[in-house]
């Protein structure tokens, strides 16, 4: 009885956090109510006794993505009104919910449940997270490791793609010229940093 | 004996290879020496098979297979028999006359060599024409002599006329040949061999229907060698050639090899006699068709041509009733005379300088009197005046008309007789009687060389004797085919009958004398005669090759440019090329939904998403319901 | 090296093709010429090595590539096979030395043995997946020779030679398919090799429908009307030897295939469409020998005639019985000799004068005697003069089709008749009359590189014309396998009726003796 | 009232088709970003749900794995953006046209 009260009250919660996600014009309270959304499904995943991924949920959406967000949406100074051209809403929301009818039309038919079979059981008797690291590092090693060297890839890739020149590039510029551009480069974050 | 066989057919090739070297040099004469000496070494080696033959022997040998697979089983296969052998002396005599008045002939013609080496191959393949022992052999010969007339009509290729005379007999000669070649499919399929013996053993045991088919499609394959109606109109126009290869081919030897097939093949239409009695009747049609066209004809070759032509409805009547060894018999003579009467008009030609209209000749035999002899002799024998050869062979074929009761078609040939002496002596009358008209046109005649007319007696010869042969010859031919003897019994009938054809074509003999001995102006169409329609349409051939032009040829031409332009480039090819369009301008079109802009690309995602799950659904739904329905 | 012998065929030219890329650009010609030449006497040992009185596959070589769904290396030959072969080869020879082209000869050399490796692949597979991968690499080559060595249209002539083909070959493709995965549910294996399919015997509703996804990809290929539009561009367009290599082996490939595949597979389906392809092929004869009469430029004739020719080709191939096949088979040959001849023929006028427009020519016979002769020998052939090579397959694919139908022979024997039309017609507008135009006047006759390629040329059409029997022999034999094959399989009646057994054949005729 | 995994799939299917919307529908790219991020947390409760009833692991590390990659996602798209942003001032979707066809 618990469990359904619950799951019906974070469902609606969930729900309608995103639904202002996508629908609001304010970016401020699209990325709000996002975060709100995020800790919400972590709930979910509470109910369901996936204990490590609630955390994990938390940590990563609403504690890193989300704090990257909002240094974007600082970065990018969309904290006014957003102006959005739009063309058929009505198509959008015709798709979306087709879409969503097909889905659910496909997961509650009982067409694959009946061949699913448990390929690592939950074991009782240790905790969720101790399952978890359990598989992770026997079966799951090696996209495990996979997944941090793509992690790693994608920080490093962030840090390069925000801080370098699109226009010029440094292999094809002889000696003196990238002297030169960074002697202005200079001049100029310390003219910035005066502002 | 066999090396003997081997000399006879394959002397004409290896001359015609031997010249075929010398084709691209300037004239030797070493080539017409060598061409005419092999062909003399054949007409020997023949004499010798001819003597081996009276005495009751064939030959037949097998050289190599041609081709084999499955059941089919074709030899190169050749016979000397007693029809074979008496085609390869007429052959053989011919050319070899032929080749030795060449000489004389083309002495100033730049293609010399190459003359001879296709006259000699023209040879080679008559001679497996008529030795090959089987039908596919028969149609190498067929199809060779057809490629040798091609060659040699459109000698002087330079003239369009006589390049389009040689493709108009080649192309003609071509319809038949497909019914022959039909035919010998039915034969192959009924009797499973192409072998003569085999087939005539096995003939008779076929369904009457498939008898009259190969009688039928053999005799239209016939028809286009031998120049029978409706296939006719090509032998006067092949008068193009040089006149030796007119003697050779278009008189004496290859438009005959239709006869020589219904003959080959009696076996065959001894049991078709509705076949055979239409084969006679064509045959008279022809004779008399021919023979009116010869009236009018202001081409001297042109007329000798249509005299053949004449002649050779004669051969069908003949061989169409059954009497083969009389057809053959009448080709045989026929041979030399015609062949001697074209060789005649070849030296009057030489003379006036390849002046062809007789009517601007005349009083040609003070100057040319051993052509003139020759002529006249050739024309009495045409004209079948006893006792010459014509008389012997053409009136036997009258003979049997007679007694086999086919009173019309010897109606028809007795006319025709009459009308056969008439226009040859109306060319020998305006070519060598008369005044000499070809002063008006500057013209110096001269006699031949000597030695071609030396070379044309051999022909004179037997124009005036081969009559005598016929009881030697009915003896050996009738070893192999039907011997009926064509006697009227009645020696009042046979006697009146006799008498009266000889009063006849004297009389019709003297009536041309007397209408063109004395012959004195060049007619320019204005004349009454000239203007009436019955000489309009003889003189033009019954219209029948303008028919043909309008009929074939140029809705042909016109269907050929239509499914080329029309069909070919507006509707196969533009259908390809439409679909290939409607490709492309769909990419044209759609290509819009590439504008770049990635909200819309967004959206075609999801579309596509939704399509994708639709189509899940739908086919797990329906399999469902296939499932369901098994169980 | 004899078990390998096919491989080395295979894939010497592509090696030697390689390695070209190394050699100097001024001895290209003379490297490909070596390499073509060995190429070829390799194939003519291959035939000395041929044991012509065995029907079945010989030189089979077997490798696995995706053992798992029975895709294998596997070629082999038999007596259809070698002839077309040494074909291939010898036209690649021939074509090789008689180049007169000046533009870039090393990379022509180059796509020519690459060709020339495709095109023994594809008659020497034994596996439907190793017969498709040449069969569409064969395309590669060609597309480059029109693509690159053509004449102004040649971008359109390529692209639609290549679309069009390569459409038919997918369809093909999933035909392939399609009876490799039948094969799989009937025998729980999967098997690609040809052989193991002609033991399997389909329903006669599979048959119809993979007979027509091969059909349409043959038919393209052969080309059959009305998919025949692409060749009169190809040609058109084509270098000399792209169009002798075209109409003397790539045609050949699509009614190899028919032979190949859609006879001893599907012998109920050949039987049900045998009419059907019969009116196609007969509409080929006649309809595009009136198109040749009406072309003006003389290699429009040629590839025409081409089409009108092949036409003979199919109607002898669904003969069904010895006759017929043989004589397609052997036709096949034949015309690939003497259409090859004249496309190089028309190849040397075009280096002359380059038109071909016949208009501009008339009385060359008197410029050029000798290539008037060779020109004339060849027509001959192709007109079907008895003694060429031409007439032993015309007349024996007439013969084998006479016995399925009468009227049909008779209205597609007018071959005889139009091919004769416009094959002289043509010749005399070349050839004969008086030279009208002055640059006609001091063209020069053939030259010895000309001869040395036309005359091996002239000398094939005359000595098997004469004596076909070691082409013949060997061809005939295989076939007659091929038909017991389909007799043996056939399960209607009617095709049961129309296939000879040849095995039972001798007692059949006996009891025919007998009645 | 027993809560199945039905309830479960389905609160998937409807925060997808949520996300959907937001992808079609947001012109900046910002907003962009969030939308899917809605999208793979719409999986992600599929997953958990299936791997709890069906009693079986699989389906969590999935989910793990999902927020790995969309946090590498936001790091690099982000890095883009700013990329993006700094050469043309706009994170409109609009004017990114350069993949033209």
């Amino acid at each position: 009885m618990f469990e359904a009260i619950a799951f019906y009250l974070f469902a609606a919660l969930t729900i309608g956090m995103f639904t202002i996600t996508v629908m609001t014009s304010q970016a401020l309270y699209a990325l709000t109510a996002m975060a709100a959304g995020m800790i919400f499904i972590s709930a979910f995943f509470f109910i369901l006794g996936a204990d490590f991924l609630g955390v994990i949920q938390i940590i990563v959406y609403t504690g890193a993505v989300m704090a990257l967000y909002a240094f974007g949406m600082m970065f990018f100074d969309t904290t006014r009104t957003m102006v959005e051209k739009r063309e058929n809403p009505r198509v959008i929301f015709l798709l979306g919910v087709l879409a969503a009818t097909l889905v659910v039309f496909i997961l509650i038919s009982p067409i694959v449940s009946g061949h699913l079979e448990a390929r690592y059981p939950i074991d009782a008797a240790v905790g969720n997270s101790q399952a978890i690291g359990m598989i992770l590092f026997t079966k799951y090693l090696v996209p495990f490791e996979v997944a941090a060297v793509m992690l790693l890839v994608a920080m490093i890739a962030g840090i390069v793609l925000a801080g370098k020149k699109m226009d010029k590039s440094l292999t094809l510029m002889a000696e003196e010229e990238i002297a030169r551009i960074s002697a202005i480069q200079t001049s100029q974050d310390a003219k910035e940093g005066v502002h | 004996m066999e090396i003997y066989l081997y000399i006879a057919l394959f002397a004409p090739l290896v001359g015609s290879l031997f010249a075929a070297l010398f084709g691209a040099t300037p004239k030797t004469m070493l080539t017409g020496i060598v061409a005419s000496g092999l062909l003399f070494l054949s007409l020997v080696s023949s004499a010798i098979l001819l003597n081996y033959v009276m005495m009751g022997h064939t030959v037949h040998v097998e050289m190599m297979t041609w081709i084999a697979t499955g059941d089919l089983y074709i030899p190169y296969g050749f016979v000397v028999d007693q029809v074979s052998v008496v085609m390869m002396m007429v052959v053989t005599i011919v050319s070899t006359v032929v080749h030795v008045y060449s000489i004389g002939y083309m002495d100033h013609d730049k293609g010399f060599n190459r003359f001879f080496s296709y006259l000699s191959a023209f040879v080679f393949s008559m001679m497996v024409l008529v030795m090959s022992d089987n039908f596919a052999g028969l149609f190498i010969g067929w199809e060779g002599v057809g490629l040798c007339s091609w060659l040699l009509i459109g000698f002087w290729y330079h003239k369009e006329s006589a390049t389009w005379a040689a493709n108009e007999a080649f192309i003609m000669n071509r319809i038949a040949d497909l019914a022959m070649l039909i035919g010998i499919f039915i034969i192959y399929w009924n009797i499973g061999s192409l072998q003569y013996d085999v087939v005539f053993a096995e003939i008779a045991n076929l369904p009457m229907p498939i008898i009259t088919w190969i009688g039928i499609f053999l005799f239209i394959g016939a028809m286009g060698k031998s120049a029978q109606f409706p296939l006719h109109t090509w032998l006067a126009d092949a008068m193009e050639g040089p006149t030796p290869v007119s003697a050779l081919i278009h008189a004496a030897t290859m438009v005959t090899a239709g006869v020589y097939l219904v003959v080959r093949a009696n076996p065959v239409y001894d049991l078709i006699p509705d076949v055979g009695l239409f084969i006679a009747s064509l045959g008279a049609f022809v004779a008399i068709f021919a023979a009116s066209m010869a009236l009018v004809n202001r081409d001297m070759k042109r007329i000798i041509a249509y005299s053949t032509l004449s002649q050779l409805g004669y051969m069908f009547v003949a061989a169409g009733l059954g009497a083969y060894w009389v057809a053959l018999f009448h080709l045989m003579a026929h041979a030399f005379f015609k062949a001697l009467l074209f060789l005649g008009a070849g030296n009057v030609m030489h003379a006036m300088h390849n002046e062809l209209d007789p009517f601007k000749m005349g009083g040609l035999r003070k100057v040319m009197k051993g052509t003139f002899i020759m002529m006249t002799l050739a024309s009495v024998a045409l004209a079948g005046i006893y006792p010459f050869a014509g008389f012997f062979s053409k009136d036997l074929i009258l003979e049997a008309a007679f007694v086999e009761n086919h009173y019309i078609i010897y109606a028809v040939l007795l006319f025709t007789a009459g009308l056969t002496a008439f226009y040859s002596f109306r060319l020998v009358a305006l070519i060598f009687h008369g005044e000499e008209r070809y002063k008006l046109f500057g013209i110096h005649p001269h006699e031949a060389y000597k030695f071609m007319l030396v070379a044309m007696a051999p022909l004179l010869i037997l124009a005036i004797i081969a009559g005598s042969f016929k009881l030697s010859y009915f003896e050996l031919v009738t070893n192999l085919l039907p011997a009926v003897e064509y006697h009227i019994h009645h020696p009042m009938t046979y006697w009146m009958i006799t008498i009266g054809t000889q009063l006849f074509v004297i009389l019709a003999v003297l009536l041309a004398y007397k209408k063109y001995a004395s012959w004195s102006s060049v007619p320019d169409g204005t004349s009454k005669l000239e203007n009436c329609f019955c000489y309009k349409l003889l003189s033009n051939q019954y219209y029948i090759p303008k028919l043909y032009e309008e009929l074939f040829s140029k809705p042909y031409r016109e269907l050929s440019r239509i499914a080329w332009k029309q069909i070919d480039l507006k509707i196969v090819d533009a259908t390809v090329d439409g679909i290939a369009n409607l490709i492309y301008q769909t990419g044209e079109k759609t290509h819009t939904m590439q504008n770049g802009n990635l909200s819309s690309m967004l959206r075609w995602m999801v579309i596509g998403l939704v399509v994708l799950l639709v189509l899940a659904v739908a086919f797990t739904v329906g399999y469902n319901a296939v499932t369901m329905r098994a169980m | 090296m004899q078990e390998h012998i096919l491989s080395i065929l295979i894939f010497f030219p592509a090696l030697a093709a390689m390695l070209g890329f190394i050699v100097h650009k001024d001895s290209a010609r003379a490297y490909g010429i070596t390499v073509a030449a060995i190429e070829f006497f390799l194939s003519l040992w291959l035939w000395n090595l041929y044991d012509p009185m065995t029907s079945g596959m010989q030189f089979m070589e077997k490798a696995p590539l995706v053992a798992a769904f029975g895709i294998n290396y596997l070629v082999g030959i038999d007596g259809i096979s070698l002839f077309i072969i040494i074909l291939s080869t010898f036209f690649t020879m021939i074509g090789i030395a008689s180049l007169t082209e000046t533009r870039r000869v090393k990379d022509l050399i180059i796509t020519l043995l690459f060709l020339e490796m495709t095109m023994v692949g594809v008659f020497a597979a034994l596996d439907a997946i190793v017969f498709y991968v040449f069969w569409e690499l064969s395309l590669i080559p060609m597309l480059y020779i029109i693509g690159a060595w053509g004449g102004p249209l040649r971008i359109y002539a390529s692209i639609k030679f290549f679309l069009y083909t390569f459409t038919g070959s997918l369809v093909m493709l999933v035909g392939m398919l399609f009876m490799a995965y039948f094969y799989y549910q009937a025998t729980g294996q999967w098997s690609f090799s040809i052989l193991e399919w002609y033991r399997l015997i389909l329903p006669e509703n599979f048959q119809l429908w993979l007979f027509a996804a091969f059909f349409v990809g043959f038919a393209i290929k052969v080309p059959m009307f009305p998919f025949h539009t692409w060749l009169p561009y190809a040609h058109g367009q084509a270098p000399t030897i792209g169009s002798v290599i075209l109409a003397a082996i790539l045609l050949k490939m699509g009614t190899y295939a028919f032979v190949r595949f859609s006879l001893p597979l599907f012998p109920d389906a050949a039987v049900f469409f045998m009419f059907p392809i019969a009116i196609l092929a007969i509409i080929m004869i006649v309809y595009t020998a009136m198109v040749a009469y009406a072309q003006e430029d003389i290699k429009q004739v040629v590839a025409y005639s081409s089409v009108s020719h092949m036409g003979v080709i199919i109607l002898g191939t669904f003969a069904l019985n010895v006759e017929g096949i043989s004589g397609s088979v052997f036709l096949m040959i034949a015309h690939g000799v003497v259409s090859g001849a004249l496309f190089l023929l028309v190849g040397v006028i075009y280096d002359r004068r380059h038109t071909k427009l016949m208009s501009e020519f008339g009385g060359l016979a008197s410029v050029m005697p000798r290539y008037a002769t060779i020109f004339g020998i060849m027509m001959m052939a192709s007109v079907g003069m008895p003694l060429t090579i031409n007439f032993v397959g015309e007349f024996l694919s007439l013969l084998g089709f006479y016995k399925q139908s009468h009227a049909f022979t008779l209205v597609a024997g007018t071959a005889i008749i139009v091919g004769a039309i416009y094959m002289l017609s043509a010749y005399k507008k070349m050839f004969f009359g008086n030279v009208t135009k002055d640059e006609n006047k001091n063209l020069k006759d053939v030259n010895r590189t000309e001869l040395l390629a036309l005359v091996p040329l002239v000398i094939i059409t005359i000595w098997l014309g004469v004596y076909p029997k070691p082409v013949l022999e060997p061809i005939s034999n295989s076939v007659e396998s091929i038909v017991q094959l389909m007799h043996d399989k056939a399960q209607t009646k009617e095709a049961q009726a129309r296939i000879p057994d040849l095995a039972n054949q001798g007692a059949m005729n006996s009891q025919q003796e007998t009645h | 009232m027993e809560i199945t995994l039905a309830h479960y799939l389905v609160l998937s299917g409807v925060l997808f088709a949520i996300g959907l919307i937001g992808v079609m529908r947001r012109k900046n790219l910002l907003m962009l970003f969030f939308a899917t991020e809605i999208l793979l947390n719409a999986t992600n409760i599929g997953f958990a749900a299936i791997s709890h009833y069906y009693n079986d692991l699989t389906g969590q590390m999935f989910a793990f794995f999902i927020i790995a990659i969309a946090a590498s996602e936001v790091a690099v798209g982000l890095g883009l953006l700013i990329v993006w942003y700094k050469r043309t001032g706009k994170i409109d979707l609009d004017i990114m046209t350069s993949m033209r066809g």
